[in-house]
């Protein structure tokens, strides 16, 4: 057990390793089979979902004593930053999720990439998002996450545009990675701003630079440094990391262009592990953010409006995929509304829970959009239940699951509800449930029109192969029962020092009563109608609130009209500028050295007397100097 | 007893040395085919060399022949770089060697007594055996970079030998100098003639001619010239020597002469950095106009050089233990390119335009190449980056009177970025050009060895900077703490402490 | 005898100047070398003076005897080349290398001349106890001390130097011995 | 006339260096700039031999340094010989600034 844990890094840097294997070998012997670039992946991604097992038990057995070893990485004056890795209860839950599902998913994306081209590209790459990933899980301490924090976001960047020949694939690429900028950035600050504050502290008492384990104490020295204001701002430039990552309002734009990715990455990626990490993150930093009261409340505001927005924009969707990112979107919202409101174990559980969901419900959309030749409009397509089996009953699971009708999502949902409504802030309460309802009826709503009623699409539906469907059962079933199962004692595993117990006997009621009430809804618009229901609900009062969605509130339209104008004067501005002084003296700065080089190579002249004659040039130059310093000083 | 007894404890890795020398050149002299048989003789005396310096009891100071060969931990470290710079230049001789099967027992045998040349003179405490060191050292070397006689390499190799014999002499004046203010030529005793003796002028002088004759090992002004036709016309195995262990050396000899000797002469602090600030410059600035691979790389060794004296002239122990620092990384990093080159190199030399399309056609190789210059250049995650960055923060630490000096560094490397990059941007050029490249195990081992070693060291440069930093704090007593801001700059200096 | 003495070291010391500028300014290069070999000679000869018996034997000896022949030989190699082309640099070098060197020679002087200030104590004083030793050598030479000493305390370098040596002439049998391949 | 004294062995020792160092300069035979190389060791020694007498003729470290010197120096003038033969033998002249060294002609 202790061997396993100490050498628990080996599952970070194994996928290293892979990658540059695969990229070193790309042309040469990994393309003679080109099986092996998987069987590589897939082999290091087990040996990691085996020791996050072992991790998962130590964690279960030594509950509230975690593992941690750490080593210096480098000198930076009096500093020392340090690598290592913590196995806590969070640490080791997140690991099996991430490395169980990179699983899976890398077994199904062995049948989803077939045919590609870049299909050892695309390993290498999965390889490389799992060392980030894992590293970032792992990671022991501020420092560290943020520099896997940035790897991860360079996986995300290199898997949307993986299809970079596509335009909307480069530019959603550029546009993740830009906004995404915003978010690392503030991080960096927050972290600086932070290790300023409690610079006493780490210089003074901790081992481990940024460790997390000392967080807590650390935090008190910066209260006390500080004032609250200044604290706040601190902690709110830390958590827009987190804001930009996990795809929050008003940083939420990247994530339904990233679904340009391959589906498989947008399975993994961008809906079940990648996007948790700001969940995730915030969770590491709670005993920073829960010293700020009014961080705390941004926090729940920001996950609700979040939530309620996405799930209004997801409502109007006809590509799958948008729709689903805006499912993630709104459940990811959810979870930091929990969060907020101090429910923190309903938190973790729902984005425990919700990553397998997601995983799921993203691998049948694949699936579909697999056998449908990459058709992604759900107005062309319906009644796929007959053609794939399989993947219907599965991604049926997957919408039951999410919407909160008995199976797993329904016990993390409950859970969030009844911690939103033990902080007594009865808005959010209604916000949330009513959210809830929209979930269902969302995603019943892709559900019928998928699989249900009649074939609207004109090209051949391919049968779905074996190697895809296995991945689909064998994530169906923690989708289905892991919630069930867990719920009685996830509370008690991962917990932030208290508990939320106050359980209202109506409210699992009240929540079931609203999902069946919004399938109902959901099977009444879309349930084998044969003409689009939409076109008439857009000639209700409804209108006006339908562009409303469609123009996603107009958030895409401000940032591009708006920023954009200003920045495009701002930026022609500072192009003049650029061209007339930066350029210019770039060029100037440039040149000079060249011609200075040019200069002395002509005195390097490649003639025995006239090196000598430079030497003693120099020599007599040095000689001077001393001479020089001498006279003025002795 | 007690003499023979010292010299067995103590000298056993240079008497190795010795009778390897002597066996090479009677293999020499009997026999032509010795070509196959006669490298893992060699290999095998190295490493028991290397083994012998592992296995010194470096806690303590000792001394063996009265006092003028000092055994401490800075120079067995030294020597154990040495040995390794010799070790991989044998294996990197390989191509050459095949070429010229019948020299192979003189080569080797002249790379010996260079390297035995460059261990006695990291631990001399005196003149004499320092002097004779260096030119056993310098000699070897000046036959070594003259041993393709089929070429035009002759000029070089007269230059080399004029520049180093006026270098010897400039040398030679500030000892007498020296000798004639102290009446003897042991470092203690013109280090305590220094103190008593109201002859700091004169000391300066000599202090300067000294160091700047020993300038000539580093390839740093005055004496420079060199290392450009030298690097192009030599054998490429005999460029990485020169560039490496015969560089380590001259390090090793700067820092004790500064620590130990100059210790109370303030002036030279100076002087030295004078000379790393002039030697970088040039060495970068020249290193701009340059397309030939090969003198790209002297030019370049001179900057680095100059990295290194300009860390040294602060004189505290985190500057010393970052100095130490860079010169690990800078062997590993040299070994790396110059093994590169070594493969690519059809006996033309290697320019930016023959590299062109390398990326395309041998990616490992280029691998190997884009990572030993990239941290030459001082790249992120590769090793350079962390010597750049200890070195920076060295001077950082030194107080803000530096900034300007620090500046010009960074200035310095930013140049050098250009014609490292001019490097790399070649190997991707779309037009490809005909490379020949020569692959051998044994130039594989140092290949992969040293790009593995910058690689890893540049993620976990931790154990190497903590050693590094002992090694300083081994030669610490004999530093004195650079206080500039206070202006007392060496009045308590600390003689070495010697049992 | 105060007289001679000054008269003797003035009159070599103007033989080692004079033939040392004439062996680099002279046209022939025959006369060049002959004349550096009058400047060893003279070297050899002050080092008499200075009561270093030995040195100055040795000077003249290796330098009078064996690297006036070492020269000669190379003279002989190498005299077909017309001497008259191979003068002197183009001008501005040898003028940059006058101001250059002259200026050196003065920084040299700068640095030295506080020696002739008679108040400079110790640092050039004499020793003046060990008179014994010092009688001794005026008489029988330096030669038995030398000895001592290097084969004493300066054994290393001295064994280093026959290796040295051992290497030097490997390296010129191999550089000089004309390549392999022509045999 | 005047006294001997020390530093007039070191002003005639800086001489012979610096006419050594011109030397080096200016010469455009081969081998007046190894002989050039060997008057500034010869200066070297003049040094060493005059410190010696006047400051150390006790232990003699400055006799046994020029011992050192003059055979190290004639070493190197011995490998200077050999190669400037080797070049004598390639290109037939022993121009110090010889066109094969290189084109380029700098003034």
């Amino acid at each position: 057990m202790e061997l396993i844990l100490q050498n628990i890094w080996v599952v970070a840097i194994l996928p290293l390793f892979s990658f540059l294997f695969i990229i070193i070998g790309q042309k040469g012997f990994v393309h003679l089979e080109k099986k092996i670039s998987m069987y590589l992946t897939v082999g290091v991604t087990f040996l990691g979902w085996i020791f996050s097992v072992f991790a998962l038990i130590y964690a279960i057995q030594n509950q509230g004593n975690p593992f941690q070893e750490n080593f210096v990485w480098m000198y930076s004056g009096s500093l020392t930053f340090s690598m290592g890795y913590l196995i806590d209860e969070l640490s080791s839950v997140m690991l099996f999720m991430v490395t169980s599902i990179s699983l899976l998913i890398q077994i199904y994306s062995h049948s989803y990439m077939k045919e590609d081209p870049s299909y050892h590209r695309f390993f290498a790459y999965l390889s490389f998002f799992n060392f980030a990933m894992i590293g970032l899980v792992l990671s022991s301490n501020l420092f560290q996450t943020y520099i896997f924090w940035e790897l991860v976001g360079l996986a995300s960047y290199l898997l949307i545009g993986f299809w970079y020949k596509k335009n909307s694939a480069s530019k959603a690429a550029q546009k993740a990675f830009l906004v995404n900028r915003i978010g690392d950035f503030g991080l960096l600050l927050g972290i600086m701003g932070f290790l300023f504050l409690s610079y006493n502290f780490w210089f003074y008492e901790a081992d481990v630079l940024l460790g997390f384990s000392s967080l807590k104490q650390a935090t008190e020295v910066a209260l006390v440094s500080t004032s609250s204001k200044g604290f706040f701002v601190v902690a709110f430039l830390m958590f827009l990391g987190p804001v930009a990552k996990s795809a929050q309002f008003p940083l939420h734009v990247w994530l339904p262009d990233a679904m340009e990715a391959p589906t498989p990455v947008s399975a993994l990626i961008h809906a079940a592990t990648m996007v948790a990490a700001g969940v995730f993150l915030t969770a590491r930093l709670y005993p920073i953010f829960i010293l700020s009261p009014v961080l705390m409340q941004l926090i729940a505001y920001v996950g609700a409006i979040t939530a309620l927005l996405a799930a209004c924009m997801a409502l109007v969707q006809y590509d799958i995929k948008k729709a689903l990112a805006y499912s993630t979107c709104s459940q990811l919202g959810y979870m930091f509304l929990a969060l907020g409101v101090g429910a923190y174990s309903a938190g973790m559980f729902h984005l425990l829970i919700h990553a397998y969901v997601k995983a799921l419900l993203f691998l049948c959309a694949g699936a579909v959009i697999h056998s449908l030749s990459s058709q992604q409009d759900m107005r062309y397509m319906g009644g796929l239940r007959k053609q794939m089996p399989v993947v219907a009953y599965t991604y049926l699971i997957g919408c039951l699951s999410l919407s909160g009708i008995f199976l797993s999502g329904f016990s993390s949902k409950e859970q969030i509800l009844s911690g939103i409504l033990a902080s007594g802030n009865m808005f959010l309460f209604y916000i949330a449930l009513f959210t809830a309802g929209l979930s269902a009826f969302y995603i019943f709503r892709t559900y019928f029109m998928v699989f249900e009623g009649k074939y609207k699409g004109e090209s051949q539906v391919e049968p779905v192969s074996k190697v895809m469907s296995v991945p689909l059962i064998v994530l169906a079933v923690p989708s289905a029962v892991l919630g069930v199962l867990l719920s009685w004692c996830f509370d008690d595993f991962v917990s932030f020092g208290f508990h939320t117990e106050n359980h209202f006997v109506f409210l699992p009621l009240i929540s079931i009563v609203i999902a069946l009430f919004s399938v109902w809804l959901a099977s009444i618009f879309y349930w084998d109608k044969k003409k689009l229901i939409d076109t008439e609900l857009v000639k209700l009062p409804l209108k006006s609130l339908h562009r409303l969605f469609v123009e996603k509130f107009f958030i895409d339209w401000f940032y591009d009209k708006i920023l954009n104008k200003i920045y495009a004067k701002a930026a022609y501005v500072l192009s003049k500028f650029d061209r007339f002084v930066v350029d210019a003296s770039i060029d100037i700065t440039f040149q000079s050295p060249v011609a200075a080089g040019k200069l002395l190579n002509i005195v390097q002249h490649k003639k025995i007397g006239a090196y000598i004659l430079v030497s003693v040039f120099l020599l007599v130059l040095l000689c001077g100097f001393i001479m020089s310093i001498l006279n003025l000083i002795v | 007893m007690e003499f023979a007894a010292d010299i067995k404890n103590l000298m056993m890795p240079e008497i190795i040395l010795f009778v390897g020398a002597l066996l090479l050149c009677f293999i020499g002299i009997l026999t032509d085919k010795a070509y196959k048989r006669v490298f893992s003789i060699v290999v095998l005396m190295l490493g028991l060399s290397f083994l012998m310096c592992l296995q010194l009891d470096t806690d303590t100071v000792s001394m063996a022949f009265g006092g003028s060969f000092l055994i401490s931990k800075f120079t067995v470290f030294f020597k154990e770089l040495i040995l390794a710079g010799t070790i991989s230049t044998i294996f990197l001789s390989d191509k050459y060697i095949k070429q010229n099967q019948k020299s192979v027992a003189e080569f080797y045998m002249l790379l010996f007594v260079a390297a035995l040349g460059g261990m006695i003179l990291v631990s001399s405490r005196d003149f004499i055996t320092m002097f004779v060191a260096l030119e056993t050292l310098s000699i070897s070397s000046y036959i070594l970079s003259g041993f393709i006689k089929e070429k035009n390499s002759q000029e070089a190799t007269l230059k080399y030998l004029v520049t180093g014999c006026v270098a010897s002499a400039v040398i030679l004046y500030g000892v007498s100098l020296l000798y004639g203010m102290s009446g003897s030529l042991r470092f203690d005793v013109i280090f305590a003639a220094i103190k008593s003796a109201s002859m700091f002028n004169i000391a300066a002088l000599s202090g300067t001619l000294v160091i700047s004759g020993l300038c000539f090992k580093l390839a740093t002004i005055p004496f420079y010239n060199w290392a450009p036709d030298v690097y192009e016309k030599s054998p490429l195995a005999v460029s990485a020597f020169l560039s490496t262990v015969s560089k380590v050396a001259g390090f090793g000899i700067i820092i004790r002469l500064v620590s130990e000797l100059f210790n109370g002469i303030w002036i030279l602090y100076l002087v030295l950095g004078l000379i790393a600030l002039v030697s970088m410059a040039i060495g970068n600035l020249l290193g701009l106009c340059e397309e030939n691979v090969k003198r790209l790389m002297a030019y370049s060794s001179i900057a680095h050089a100059g990295y290194i004296l300009a860390v040294l002239a602060l004189g505290s122990t985190l500057s010393l233990s970052s100095a130490v620092f860079y010169i690990i990384t800078y062997l590993l990093m040299n070994f790396a390119a110059w093994s590169c080159l070594e493969v690519l190199d059809n006996g033309d030399g290697v320019t930016t335009e023959s590299l062109k399309g390398l990326a395309y056609k041998r990616p490992v190789l280029a691998f190997c190449m884009v990572s030993a210059f990239a941290s030459l250049a001082g790249l992120p995650i590769f090793v350079g980056f962390f010597s750049k960055f200890y070195l920076f923060q060295a001077i950082v630490f030194a107080g803000f009177l530096l900034y300007p000096f620090l500046c010009f560094v960074l200035l310095n490397s930013l140049i050098a970025l250009y014609y490292y990059f001019k490097v790399i941007r070649a190997m991707f050029d779309e037009q490809e050009s005909e490379q020949t490249v020569f692959w051998s195990k044994r130039l594989a081992v140092v290949l992969v060895f040293s790009t593995v070693m910058v690689l890893l060291t540049g993620i976990f440069s931790s154990p190497v900077i903590t050693y590094s930093q002992q090694i300083a704090q081994s030669q610490m007593p004999a530093v004195i703490q650079y206080e500039a801001i206070k202006g007392t700059y060496f009045d308590n200096p600390r003689p070495i402490s010697v049992r | 005898m105060e007289f001679l003495n000054s008269a003797v070291f003035l009159i070599f010391a103007a033989m080692i100047i004079f033939s040392s500028v004439f062996a680099v300014f002279a046209h022939k290069i025959e006369y060049s070398v002959l004349s550096a070999v009058v400047c060893f000679l003279s070297v050899g000869a002050l080092f008499l003076t200075l009561s270093a018996d030995f040195i100055g034997a040795s000077q003249i000896m290796i330098y009078g005897v064996g690297v006036s022949i070492l020269l000669a030989f190379a003279i002989m190699f190498t005299g077909k080349d017309s001497p008259k082309s191979l003068y002197l640099t183009n001008p501005l070098r040898v003028f940059l290398g006058f101001v250059l060197v002259l200026t050196f020679l003065s920084v040299l002087i700068f640095f030295i001349s506080p020696v002739l200030d008679p108040k400079s104590d110790g640092a050039f004083s004499s020793y003046g106890s060990f008179a014994a030793q010092i009688e001794s050598i005026r008489q029988i030479g330096t030669a038995k001390f030398i000895g001592r000493r290097i084969f004493c305390d300066y054994v290393l370098p001295f064994e280093l130097l026959s290796l040295l040596l051992l290497a030097g002439i490997v390296g010129v049998g191999y550089l000089a011995g004309g390549s392999k391949k022509d045999v | 006339m005047f006294d001997v004294t020390l530093i007039h062995y070191l002003f005639l020792s800086a001489v012979l260096f610096c006419v050594g160092l011109l030397g080096v300069i200016v010469s455009r035979h081969l081998l007046r700039v190894l002989i050039s190389v060997e008057f500034m060791l010869n200066a070297v020694n003049i040094n060493f031999v005059a410190f010696s007498n006047y400051n150390d003729l006790i232990r003699l470290d400055g006799h046994i340094m020029a011992i050192f010197v003059m055979a190290i120096g004639v070493c190197e003038l011995a490998i200077g010989l050999a190669i400037l033969i080797l070049v004598f033998r390639k290109t037939h002249s022993v121009d110090a600034d010889g066109e094969y060294i290189e084109e380029e002609k700098w003034s």
